[in-house]
């Protein structure tokens, strides 16, 4: 009789809380019972939090969970700097830690830890779907809207990298303030760079805000297109079609993707009224239930023993599909490049995106010795 | 005007065409104010006649439109407020002005530790203060405060917050006390107990009042200046004054004889 | 091509229109600030709340009764303005006789308990919110292309700024306002219901908060945190300005939002602070402000 | 009142000789000795960040219950300090102390900096001046090089304390931070309770009056605000080695607010209020983090609540219950 | 008795009367039990040195002292609890001493700032009859007035409202003898139309051309009353109470 705490810790009132949040704890239980924990005598329960975005309450809650309330595993976990701080508490516990939310491939790079496990998706397999499908597509000339912070900058950075590399040019960038509210400056000035594509290096709501200003400006109307580097399902279905469509995205999971995915996705409906999961449900579900097939066959808690067995053998579950994890970290899946439909296109809500291309993992995924990781050497 | 003659060398504030305007108006005019050594000198007028005005110009707490002001011979037009305490001279202010979350002692203390100077010393505990109590102790007995010297400044009645804020000042050893209605708001008894008050300490001291009560007026001072919108209208001993008849129409009031 | 500092004389206008769109939303802000702040002495912090809120009143007079933009404008600032008039009556009004903190405390904590019951109700990630249809299209003025909403906002903003610059410096019951922020006392000994002058007047700063906010609404996402961060920015305005002038409010709110368009042009990386730079350096040579009377 | 008289003189000879009140003593050691046994039963986590509010509050209750000026923005103190000491610790490799200290000392120097110009106004143009200079030293902090921008300077070693002393063990943190806190209290009540703080009494209790005996009352106002930076920073610095983190929460302007509130709900200008204000907020974050928003909106109220009718806080309305300074 | 008191013999109650008034500034006791009463057409001054506490008993009755105490019925009324506003909407005007004029207003917004409280008051022609000087001025700020012409003003703004009772603080005060005169006749003309009006004043010699009583103020209680007719016979008395 094994007893297994899981920590699902994310964003559950801000600005992530729709494409985390209730949801990932749906998915994380949903794991549970796929798995059928209860009949293989292993007693699971799972604890939640909102760590609010902030690095400073995430360290906080997971340092809590390790030391006093016997938590074993942290899932989920968006945003960056909230997982690189969960990351380095991990790492001085000894525990594991499988983020689906964050974006960082600090994760899997300088900063990877042993316990550590970056399952959905990162900044270089966004910007490399997105940056070689468009520059492929004959949008060669990019202008960069970024958002003043490491992560923009990141982002930025990867997508410059490869657009020059597919033989793109970047003809300018500019850096506005973060978050920020009006972008109709910014864009204005992109617009006047006469560049392809304005490549979006930044998230949330100001994506959100700038892909909806640009659509006022008709900044798309006149031509230009719009790259958004970083942004979930549920991004595009706050703008709506109307805004939204033609965005050209890289995404690792999309409900309509198959039979299998469609019948989950069905199931996750069921529990969240109605809302479709994200990539980043996906992700928690399929890593959860790697986890637990861990503890089955090691048929117990030991950190370094569940982390051998689950790089040593593959992921394998109906909604990501399978998968391995890498030594370091980095959990190999293929990622899909969608463009958003237009209103005529699409059958009803939800039904946003048509798929363009499957990008396999291992050209979706920064390569092994790119990243820096420690514990590669 | 003929006290002037006295000579000048006994002045020891003077103040020269000292004018202030306010946006569009003016409140104080081309005064001038010679007040002698050693004098109990009151300034009187209706209510608006630029008194405080004038107070506050020679405190510094306004700074004059034009005009110059000295003091024991120095030019203090410059100065600021706090440099003009440093130098001697020191003012109450009509609405009562003591520290109400302090004890009455420790009001007292306040005004011994600026001039000790160790009032920046925020290493050492308050103990060192007590060195200052025996001192303040005198002079809060001068005051006839002595079984308040524990109370809170803010729960005494009005007369006797008057008194310790004389008392305070008086902690300074000023060379010259400004004071803007000691008697305002003071019952009866007060008043004669602040008037006999006035009159000890103005032993080796200079003293410029405004005040409202003819009586104290009549009673403590040795010359007096009355003002009239802005402007000096009659300088001279109380019987003076008084005979003036345009300080009977401006001020004393009008309609006897 | 002749260039102006680099820029193409084009670009540098379109970029000046911009700024002075942005400029409309701060000026509507802080002169709402500015008039509370005339009667009332009290810093209003929940006014980015309050902004907020008329975005989202307007978002769900749409969404549950259907009622588009044009009766939203109308409605929507007497609905919040009248939720402004409430939290008056109970708790601000118990205010006056203390320290003016006291209200810049209260009303923050009341900026807490909105923007926190408007998370709750309807998470962060924004709800969106059309452009009317007689509203969207735009102009090709040669230089940008300006959407027609965007002039629009300009055209509202200062007919509502001078609209209230009018009431307040032309009106009777603007002379009252101006007796009573002198001298209450003698305003009321003369038979006028000062309090409740000055309950009305804060229900109007908070109208027109909320009208700036559904002004708003359709161009950036209606969300609760919307207000948050403006509202610093607009508290920086309003100091530069000179607290309480009505004038100064106005003119340094559309002045700004130029300045700051300009930054986002020659140093998009100091847009953000350009107006903290700017408090600053007001305050080293007029430390009451642009057009503050020093007190 | 003249019925009193008697009573007042006698205690006043009997009080004359100003010492610390026997009672500020005892509570001051059962203080310590909880701090003490606290560990054995309480998540030393969560006493290390209790502490560190603690002194935080108090260093904002130094400026503002007892010079009597609001700042909202003392995050700016906290969070560049805790930066500060972060890259201390982490770039430069300074032992812990040092990093304290290079904190410590950078929000002294921006205390001096901002003072100077906040104190040229006073009441709520004071707290909105000092709100607008938080604000730029918040995107100051978001986008300066060495901040990580919103990653915050993550990771940060707590080193050993002297090169001796590891600091890794929470038990062996806990103690070093509870002398440092205890330390900074202690500074706090000297200060208060000083030649110099008598001043500043005085000055918030009536300011004209003390420049009329000759005070130049704005450096005393100035020297208060470094002071009470100087400390926030200590808090700040001390928080970042605990938490291994510096980020943007430290310098938003939220933490101002929320050190406020914590001030008030304990009591402006009582010496014990701060403490009690940043327990009772710190335990409600943390055992009501569950409740996501409602934590805000809690907090709110508690403001809202505190404002119209708890003016005193806490342990002001305990201070009038015994009938004495607490 | 004068005719003015003959015309209200039927009212039995005085139309304002003060019993046991007291006030404070904040903790001074400044009013210690201020009686006196004044019928219907009447002129009654109150008398008395500076700080005397008349100002203050007008402002008790004005309801503008926070702190009050005792009783003011005017009109069968009781005053004492209600707030300035209804005060003046009962029929009280106050012209106070600093004059109150508005900087912010121009001397038009000033004079019609005061809502009117009952019919039958002055229109504004009849007041800027009353007062050419201001005909010409109504365009300018209230401030930049002068001094005499800021205290016809604030006199003017009370006309227009319908208030019969006046209550006004040292109008003559500061005022150059040609303005004090003219003051003179626009009160005796007021009180030809019927107001009442209680006059606060230190120039006793003008009070005495108008007045029909006058009350003694000193230290915050009414000590005396002394009706205008036997105004000469008690000058020495009115003297030594005044300390002239
Ligand atoms: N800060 C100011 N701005 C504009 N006018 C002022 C200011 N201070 C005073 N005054 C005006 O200057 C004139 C003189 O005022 P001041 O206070 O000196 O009179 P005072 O003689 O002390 O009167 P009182 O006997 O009533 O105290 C008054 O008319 C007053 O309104
Ligand atoms: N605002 C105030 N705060 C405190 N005390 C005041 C205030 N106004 C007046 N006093 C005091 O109250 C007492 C009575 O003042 P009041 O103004 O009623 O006198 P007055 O008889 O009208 O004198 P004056 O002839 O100078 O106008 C005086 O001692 C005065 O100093
Ligand atoms: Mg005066
Ligand atoms: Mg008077």
């Amino acid at each position: 009789q094994t007893a297994i705490k899981i920590g699902v810790l994310n964003d559950r009132s801000g600005t992530y809380a729709d494409l985390s949040g209730e949801g990932s704890v749906v998915a994380a239980r949903m794991a549970v019972e796929d798995f059928g924990a209860a009949d293989k005598g292993i007693d699971v329960e799972i604890v939640s939090a909102d760590h609010q975005n902030k690095p400073d309450v995430a360290s906080n809650i997971a340092r809590q969970w390790y030391d006093q309330d016997g938590v074993d595993v942290i899932v989920d976990v968006p945003t960056s700097s909230a997982a690189l701080a969960v990351n380095e508490i991990n790492r001085e516990k000894g525990k594991i830690f499988l983020n689906s939310g964050a974006a960082s491939t600090d994760l899997t790079g300088t900063a990877c830890a042993p316990g550590t496990i970056h399952w959905t998706y990162d900044t270089y397999a966004l910007a490399n779907g997105t940056g070689k499908a468009m520059v492929d597509a004959g949008y060669k000339d990019w202008f960069f809207l970024t958002a003043d912070y490491a992560f923009g900058h990141s982002l930025e950075e990867n997508t410059t990298k490869v657009v020059t590399e597919s033989g793109g040019t970047v003809v300018g960038s500019v850096r506005h303030p973060f978050p920020g509210t009006d972008f109709s400056s910014f864009l204005l000035q992109a617009q006047s760079s006469g560049a392809d594509v304005i490549g979006l290096a930044n998230a949330g709501g100001d994506t959100v805000n700038s892909i909806k200003q640009a659509s006022e400006f008709g900044i798309t109307q006149s031509g230009q297109a719009l790259a958004g580097l970083l942004i979930f399902i549920t991004d595009v279905h706050a703008l709506g079609l109307e805004t939204a469509q033609g965005l050209v995205l890289t995404e690792a999971f999309y409900w309509d993707l198959n039979d299998d995915t469609r019948a989950w996705s069905e199931r996750f409906s069921a529990e969240m009224g109605g809302s479709k999961p994200t990539m980043v449900h996906a992700g928690v579900y399929s890593s959860v239930l790697h986890y637990l097939n861990a503890v089955e066959a090691t048929g117990g808690k030991d950190t370094e023993a569940l982390m051998a067995w689950m790089k040593e053998n593959p992921s394998e579950d109906p909604v990501m599909g399978t998968g391995t994890v890498r030594a370091d970290g980095r959990h190999m899946h293929d990622m899909y490049l969608f463009q958003v439909k237009t209103p005529a296109e699409s059958t009803g809500p939800w039904d946003y995106y048509k798929l363009l291309a499957t990008i396999p993992a291992e050209e979706a995924f920064r390569p092994l010795e790119e990243g820096g990781c420690p514990l590669v050497e | 005007m003929s006290s002037l003659a006295n000579g000048t060398d006994d002045i020891i504030l003077s103040a020269k065409a000292l004018t202030k305007r306010f946006a569009g108006f003016i409140a104080v005019n081309g005064v001038d104010l010679n007040v002698r050594r050693g004098s109990i000198h009151a300034l009187i007028g209706p209510n608006g006649a630029g008194k405080t005005t004038c107070f506050n110009l020679l405190t510094k707490f306004l700074q004059p439109t034009s005009g110059a002001i000295r003091f024991n011979g120095r030019d203090i037009t410059a100065l600021a407020p706090a440099a003009i305490t440093r130098l001697g001279i020191v003012r109450s202010f009509q609405i009562s002005a003591v520290f109400p979350r302090l004890t009455v002692l420790e009001n007292v203390r306040i005004a011994l530790q600026r001039r000790r100077g160790d009032s920046f010393d925020f290493w050492r505990p308050q103990r060192v203060l007590s060195a200052y109590d025996e001192e303040a102790l005198s002079r809060i007995e001068e005051v006839g405060l002595t079984p308040f010297a524990n109370a809170a400044a803010g729960e005494l009645p009005y007369g006797r917050k008057r008194a310790l804020e004389i008392a305070t000042t008086l902690a300074l050893e000023p060379e010259m006390l400004l004071l803007d209605e000691p008697m305002a708001g003071m019952a009866q008894e007060d008043v004669a107990r602040v008037s006999a008050l006035i009159r000890r300490i103005s032993a080796n001291r200079t003293i410029l009042m405004v005040e409202h009560n003819l009586s104290v007026v009549a009673d403590l001072s040795d010359r007096i200046t009355v003002l009239a919108r802005g402007e000096v209208l009659a300088e001279g001993s109380y019987g003076e004054v008084s005979k003036d008849q345009r300080v009977v129409e401006a001020y004393i009031g009008a309609g006897h004889e | 091509m002749f260039e102006l500092l680099g820029i193409p004389p084009q670009a540098l206008f379109g970029q000046l229109l911009l700024g002075l769109i942005n400029g409309s939303f701060y000026a509507l802000l802080s002169l709402g600030l500015a008039v509370i702040f005339g009667l009332l002495n009290i810093i209003n912090f929940s006014h980015g709340a309050q902004y907020m809120m008329g975005a989202f009143v307007a978002w769900m007079l749409m969404t549950y009764a259907g009622i588009n933009y044009w009766w939203a404008l109308l409605l929507v600032p007497i609905i919040v303005g009248a939720s402004g008039v409430v939290i008056e009556r109970l708790m601000i009004s118990r205010l006056y006789h203390l320290d003016h903190l006291y209200g810049l405390l209260l009303t923050f904590g009341l900026a807490l308990i909105i923007q926190g019951l408007f998370r709750n109700r309807f998470g962060v990630s924004g709800l969106p919110y059309a452009i009317p249809a007689e509203l969207t299209g735009a102009q090709n003025l040669g230089f940008m292309f300006l959407p027609n909403y965007r002039g629009w906002v300009v055209v509202a903003s200062v007919v509502v700024c001078f609209g209230t610059w009018f009431a307040i410096e032309r009106t009777r019951l603007g002379a009252c306002l101006r007796a009573a922020t002198e001298n209450p006392t003698l305003v009321g000994a003369f038979g006028i219901n000062v309090p409740r002058m000055i309950t009305l007047t804060y229900g109007f700063g908070v109208g027109l908060a909320a009208f700036a906010g559904v002004l708003a609404a359709p161009i950036y996402s209606v969300n609760p945190n919307m207000g948050a961060d403006l509202i610093i920015v607009v508290f920086a305005v309003v100091v530069i300005g000179g607290m309480g002038s009505i004038l100064g409010a106005i003119v340094t709110g559309f002045g700004l939002g130029i300045v700051e368009g300009l930054t986002k042009v020659f140093y998009p990386e100091g847009s953000a602070v350009v107006i903290f730079v700017i408090m600053a350096l007001v305050l080293l040579v007029k430390p009451a402000g642009l057009f503050g009377r020093t007190a | 009142m003249t019925s009193d008289t008697q009573t007042h003189y006698e205690s006043a000879a009997e009080a004359l000789p100003i010492g610390t009140p026997r009672h500020h003593v005892v509570i001051f050691g059962v203080l310590l000795a909880f701090l003490i046994v606290a560990p054995l039963v309480l998540y030393p986590v969560f006493l290390m960040k209790v502490l560190c509010f603690a002194l935080f509050a108090s260093a904002l209750n130094l400026l503002l219950g007892f010079g009597g000026l609001l700042s909202f923005g003392h995050a700016a103190f906290f969070g560049s300090a805790s930066y500060v000491s972060a890259h201390a610790a982490k770039v430069w490799g300074l032992t812990p102390e040092l990093a304290i200290l290079a904190g410590t000392a950078a929000a002294a120097v921006l205390g001096l900096v901002i003072g100077a110009l906040a104190i040229r106004r006073q009441g709520i143009y004071f707290a909105m001046v000092t709100l607008a200079f938080a604000q730029m030293v918040f995107f100051f902090a978001l986008q300066a090089p060495f901040t990580g921008g919103e990653d915050g300077i993550q990771a940060v070693p707590r080193g050993h304390l002297f090169g001796l002393l590891n600091l890794a063990s929470d038990m062996t943190l806990y103690f070093v931070v509870v002398a440092i806190v205890f330390g900074g209290l202690l500074a706090i009540y000297r200060i208060i309770h000083s030649p110099f703080g008598q001043v500043l009494k005085a000055i918030r209790d009536n300011e004209p009056r003390a420049v009329s005996l000759g005070y130049k009352v704005n450096r005393y106002k100035l020297a208060v605000f470094v002071m009470s930076a100087t400390l926030a920073g200590l808090a700040g610095a001390t928080k970042a080695l605990v938490f291994q983190l510096a980020s943007l929460t430290d310098v938003y302007w939220t933490m101002s607010g929320e050190v406020v509130l914590m001030t008030l709900i304990g009591g402006m200008g009582t010496i014990f209020g701060p403490l009690v204000g940043a327990t009772v907020i710190v335990a409600m974050q943390n055992y009501f983090a569950g409740l996501g928003a409602w934590v805000t909106i809690l907090q709110g109220i508690i403001f809202v609540v505190s404002v119209l009718l708890f003016r005193e806080g806490i342990v002001g309305v305990v201070a009038r219950w015994i009938k004495k300074p607490l | 008795m004068s005719e003015a008191m003959a015309m209200t013999e039927p009212a039995t109650a005085p139309f304002l009367s003060v019993r046991d008034l007291e006030g404070w500034y904040d903790e001074s006791h400044v009013l210690h039990g201020v009686d006196f009463d004044v019928n219907a057409g009447e002129v009654v001054t109150l008398l008395g040195r500076n700080g005397a506490g008349k100002t203050t008993t007008l402002r008790a009755i004005m309801g503008t002292l926070a702190k009050r105490r005792g009783s003011v019925r005017f009109n069968g009324r009781e005053l004492i609890d209600l707030p300035p506003r209804a005060i003046a909407r009962a029929g009280i005007a106050f012209c106070p001493e600093e004059r109150g004029i508005f900087s912010s207003l121009s001397v038009e917004e000033n004079l019609m700032l005061p809502p009117t409280v009952s019919q039958g008051g002055l229109s504004r022609e009849d007041v800027l009859a009353m007062f050419p000087n201001l005909k010409e001025r109504l365009s300018s700020q209230g401030t930049k007035l002068s001094g005499g012409e800021q205290q016809m003003l604030a006199i003017a703004r009370i006309l227009r409202t319908g208030a019969k009772f006046l209550l006004l603080d040292e109008p003559t005060e500061g005022l150059a003898p040609v303005i004090v005169q003219q003051i003179g006749r626009t009160l005796s003309e007021l009180k030809s139309r019927g107001f009442t009006i209680v006059l606060v004043e230190q120039n006793f010699r003008f009070a005495a051309s108008i007045a029909d009583r006058h009350y003694v103020v000193e230290q915050g209680r009414v000590i005396d009353m002394i009706p205008n007719e036997e105004l000469e016979a008690n000058i020495g008395k009115l003297h030594a109470y005044l300390g002239v």
